[in-house]
């Protein structure tokens, strides 16, 4: 495989309710960060890749008005994904591995604070036998925590330090919106409960934002050391919901067991107890894990995923040998993606 | 670069309305057979790329993620491409390289509209806040672009009523194909109300559910005579700028450009060719943006783009004959490599040895490309 | 006993709470005005109406309104003559690209007050506004034939599109 | 004269799709129509339920051989919900849970009612029916636990 590098990132807050910019004003902001960062213009990029969802931003072909942010005049190479931006990531890197264009610019954007994220969650679902039901994605997350539970691999108490850890972190961070509510896990566990054993406070926030990465072969910038995704049935009823199966395939795929130890791990946890399940199965006791607060604290919805990726690319570039970007997609971790980073 | 080649190859029969099956059975109507093409079962596939166009249209948010399950990818990687009307060849060239790059050996690729469950006309003119009004709808769009190519070109009107005929004549020959019309001619098509003129309604494509699926591979499994993928090529362009020329997109050209030069070919060199022709005039249009005629009206006048023509386009009836939008370009891809593995039946093209597949979608935006041939490229 | 089942009804509904942002929102702000401002290009010089975030080809904030003109050409157009959801006017009616002085894109628009038979390329027309103004593009009813003698096919060919 | 350049608005986008079901699951919706549990035996032997035509977890094509389940089944996993949503199965506090039915090898998720305290891995339900039934999930209106 060619040596694929991260070049430039380009982010801008994660807001609660982004009143300012429209998708191209996202997008421009962003696109246009990475590439100064990488020190290219937009004419330098062999292949661009995004990743949106028409039901975040509430209208079919949304990623064809957002195009317009990152000039793709003279005509570019181009694609998208209906996922979140890490799989466009993805796609760029297997696009890189052709060898005829050497950088390209990959980019999400999500307006999640004024859509309705639960109930575009639950049209994820089977429409015959479950999105009719009209579960929310917060009552499926607390199926998998409670069979946690019931198998011995978490407490109550180890969902309030993980939602505490995430505020104590995110609260210094520039990208994330202000905390609202306490740090303190006794003070967490006092909440009352929406889907036992899960509180409000179990759910990511939701917000408005943007993530824009550019790739290189060769050059500097912390090297993608392996990628792989994987998926599971949807239906919770047929997957072991403790074993985080495609989590572990992914980072298998990606060559985790003979990278060597990590030092830093962003995740794609969007309620508490993935965070939890994540940190077991991915054997991240010596990391620093969600230095930037994590999912919890500022979830973009399709965005998140490639924000962990960046912000796995800052650890590495503030000093980290090695750090483990994660994303997911579909319910209780039903579809997983692992980007190993490493310093040059 | 590994070479990659069409293993396997499978289509559901197009119609308005296929009530008979749910998504799933939809979508692996198409997959078992292409892997029963290729010699496969899902076993033997290590990763599936399913395009699809706006999840508004069925009403499922990310719907591979509910149809994993159903292809066969639980426990695999699965991807999820979504360019507008392009996302078949898209996905396609996403499917190719991912072969071509050594990342995996066997693809299965997927895509799929299944319109009747809702109305696409509806999801298309949502009133979106703040957005200009919905003036034209979606022929209403083109219909300008192409009144624009007549001026230009000083084609006569005939010329569209003939590519009406011809597509729907080859579909006779596609049991797959959803219109069947038997009597057509030149004066029922010009007899066909105009809708938004000059777009008469029998120049206009259907509306259909359906879905289409290949087997791409580094190996060569199956009974069937492969078709190796020799080039690859998409390109985009902003929707609305100065300046913009929509009737022969400079993105469109670049992506033929970079075909051809990809596979060290040129245009003469093509057998024959599935382009996106939503609307019979595209086909003159794209002809002329391709590189494929000087004169796109005149080859069409001429009878060269019929299937005993010197240049044959669209032998399948194309997508003024199929039309379930998502999986049309990649019925495009397909039906190109049906034709130099020599298994394109009736509507099967004299010793083709290179076909051309083409799609394009948006404003006219984004186009997919890809050329396969009958010999393993290089 | 009753037929089997064969379909299921699956209704989706979803509300959204969307901002226009600054940059149509001013656009809309002087919509209220009756005034038509797009944004000109710092880096190609051109000028977008309606405005867009970015320039779409040179990738840039474009901070510089400027007011275009009411007047226009159609530069090319379709007569709708099929009913279809969410149309506001009856058909048959004719869709144009009108291209505003002072601006450099087309506006897709619809030709009103006139016979469709006689929209023709190069045919010079003005807005006319609607009573109550709303915020959005609709608040130009339509645009009307000015009786000014047509444009040359020269000076607006390159803005077919 | 200047205005309040936030424009906000409020958008609803609703659609009521029509799903064809195809015969697998138009069976299994019928049975349930009729007030009867079936699952479907998978290729490799198992009994899926609700049924589907192909068993998600290998692809691979279910049986035409249907056996009837439940009434009766155990919970796998919950979660307690003190304020349903508007349009949830049921108006009054209730359980989110997997349910495996009598005599399946795969849980369906579905609502059980209360009371809370009876709600627990390993708890024993049975199968409530709607009233009503014109052939959809919700004609399994929700369990309710065996005391």
């Amino acid at each position: 495989m060619r040596p694929v590098h991260i070049a430039g990132i380009g982010q801008i807050p994660n807001v609660r309710g982004d009143t300012d910019h429209d998708e191209v004003q996202l997008v421009q902001a962003v696109a246009s960060a990475a590439l100064a960062e990488a020190g290219l213009h937009k004419d330098d990029i062999g292949f661009f890749c995004s990743g949106s969802s028409d039901y975040v931003m509430g209208r079919p072909f949304s990623f064809t008005m957002a195009i317009d942010g990152v000039g793709l005049w003279p005509p570019k190479r181009e694609s998208h994904v209906e996922m979140d931006g890490a799989w466009a990531l993805y796609e760029a890197w297997v696009r890189l591995q052709h060898g005829d264009v050497d950088t390209a610019l990959v980019y999400a954007y999500g307006k999640g604070h004024g859509a309705p994220v639960d109930g575009m969650l639950t049209a994820q679902l089977d429409p015959y036998y479950e999105a009719p039901l009209g579960p929310s994605p917060m009552a499926l997350a607390a199926l998998q925590a409670r069979a946690l539970i019931d198998a011995g691999r978490l407490t109550e108490r180890d969902l309030a330090e993980v939602v505490a850890h995430a505020r104590r972190l995110g609260a210094t961070h520039p990208g994330v919106p202000a905390i609202d509510g306490p740090l303190d896990v006794d003070a967490l566990l006092d909440a009352p409960y929406v889907a036992t054993p899960l509180r409000a406070h179990d759910e990511a926030v939701r917000t408005d934002g943007a993530t824009a990465i550019v790739l290189s072969v060769g050059g500097g910038g912390p090297r993608i050391g392996g990628i792989a995704h994987c998926i599971e049935p949807i239906e919770l009823g047929l997957r072991d919901l403790t074993a985080a199966t495609s989590v572990r395939r992914a980072a298998a795929w990606a060559g985790l067991e003979q990278a060597g130890s990590i030092d830093v791990a962003e995740l794609h946890a969007t309620y508490s107890p993935q965070a939890v399940l994540l940190r077991q199965v991915l054997g991240l006791a010596d990391a620093v894990v969600d230095p930037s607060g994590g999912a919890l604290v500022a979830d973009t919805p399709f965005v998140t995923g490639l924000s962990r990726i960046a912000e796995a690319a800052r650890a590495v570039q503030g000093g980290a040998v090695r750090a483990l970007a994660h994303a997911s997609g579909g319910p209780c971790l039903q579809h997983n993606l692992i980007c190993l980073l490493e310093a040059r | 670069m590994i070479p990659c080649a069409v293993t396997g190859i499978g289509q559901t029969r197009y119609a308005a309305k296929r009530e008979d099956v749910s998504m799933p059975e939809l979508v692996r109507e198409a997959a078992l057979r292409a892997l029963d093409d290729a010699g496969l079962d899902f076993d033997g596939i290590d990763a599936v790329v399913m395009g699809k166009a706006p999840d508004m249209f069925e009403g499922v948010a990310n719907p591979e993620l509910f149809l994993a399950g159903a292809l066969g990818a639980a426990g695999k990687p699965m991807f999820r491409v979504h360019t507008a009307g392009s996302v078949g060849g898209s996905t396609a060239i996403v499917a190719a390289h991912l072969v071509q790059s050594g990342v995996h050996k066997r693809v299965l690729t997927v895509a799929w509209e299944k319109q009747s469950e809702s109305n696409a006309m509806w999801a298309l003119s949502q009133k979106f806040p703040f957005q200009p009004p919905v003036a034209a709808g979606a022929g209403g769009y083109f219909a300008p672009i192409i009144r624009a190519y007549m001026r230009r070109s000083g084609a006569p009107e005939h010329i569209g009523w003939q590519v009406a005929v011809k597509d729907r004549r080859n579909a006779l020959r596609n049991p797959l194909a959803h219109l069947h019309l038997p009597d057509i001619d030149l004066d029922m098509v010009k007899a066909s109300p105009l809708l938004w003129d000059p777009i008469r309604y029998l120049e206009t494509c259907p509306s259909s559910d359906g879905a289409c699926a290949m087997v791409l591979s580094a190996d060569v499994t199956g009974d069937r005579p492969p078709a190796w993928v020799h080039a690859t090529a998409m390109r985009s362009e902003p929707m609305l700028f100065p300046g913009r020329d929509e009737v022969s997109p400079r993105a469109g050209a670049a992506c033929a450009q970079e075909l051809f030069e990809q596979a060290g070919k040129t245009p003469a060199d093509v057998d024959c060719a599935e382009i996106y022709v939503p609307f019979s005039w595209y086909e003159p249009m794209w002809l002329e943006n391709l590189g494929l005629a000087e004169s796109g009206w005149r080859a069409v006048d001429a009878g060269r783009t019929a299937l005993d023509g010197d240049l044959p386009i669209n032998m399948s009836g194309g997508v003024l004959s199929s039309n379930p939008i998502g999986a049309s370009g990649m019925i495009r891809f397909a039906e190109a490599a049906r034709q130099v593995r020599g298994t394109a039946d009736a509507h099967q093209v004299d010793r083709a040895r290179l076909a051309m597949g083409h799609a394009y979608g948006g404003g006219s935006q984004f186009f997919a490309t890809w050329l396969v041939g009958t010999e393993p490229p290089g | 006993m009753s037929e089997p089942v064969q379909r299921v009804l699956g209704p989706v509904a979803l509300d959204y709470t969307v901002h226009a942002g600054s940059v149509t929102g001013a656009f809309l702000e002087a919509l209220l005005d009756k005034r038509l401002v797009g944004r000109r290009c710092p880096s190609c010089a051109k000028v977008f109406l309606p405005p867009r975030g970015a320039c779409p080809t040179c990738a840039v904030p474009m901070p510089e309104a400027v007011e275009v003109g009411q007047r226009g050409v159609v530069t090319t157009f379709s007569v709708i003559r099929i009913p279809f959801d969410g149309q506001v006017l009856t058909p048959p009616y004719a869709a144009a690209h009108i291209v505003l002085d002072g601006a450099d894109t087309p506006l897709l628009h619809i030709v009103g007050e006139c016979d469709v038979d006689t929209v023709r390329m190069g045919m010079r027309v003005e807005a006319v506004w609607a009573d109550p103004i709303e915020p959005t593009l609709a608040s130009v009813r339509y645009f009307r034939p000015t009786g000014e003698p047509d444009v040359a096919w020269d000076a607006f060919k390159e803005h077919l599109g | 004269m200047a205005r309040d350049a936030d424009f906000v608005a409020r958008f609803h986008l609703a659609y009521t799709y029509k799903r064809s079901t195809g015969p697998v699951i138009g069976r299994f919706l019928t049975s349930l129509r009729e007030g009867r549990l079936e699952g479907v035996r998978t290729a490799s032997g198992e009994v899926l339920v609700p049924a589907r035509a192909y068993d998600p977890r290998d692809g691979r094509a279910t049986t035409d051989a249907w056996v009837d389940v439940g009434p009766e089944g155990t919970i796998t996993t919950w979660t307690w919900i003190d304020a349903p949503a508007a349009g949830a199965p049921l108006d009054a506090p209730f359980a989110w849970a997997l349910v495996r039915l009598d005599g399946a090898d795969t849980p369906m998720l579905h609502a059980v009612r209360g009371p809370r305290a009876a709600i627990a891995t390993g708890a024993r339900v049975r199968a409530v029916f709607a009233d009503h039934r014109e052939g959809g999930i919700r004609d399994l209106s929700c369990f309710e636990v065996i005391p």
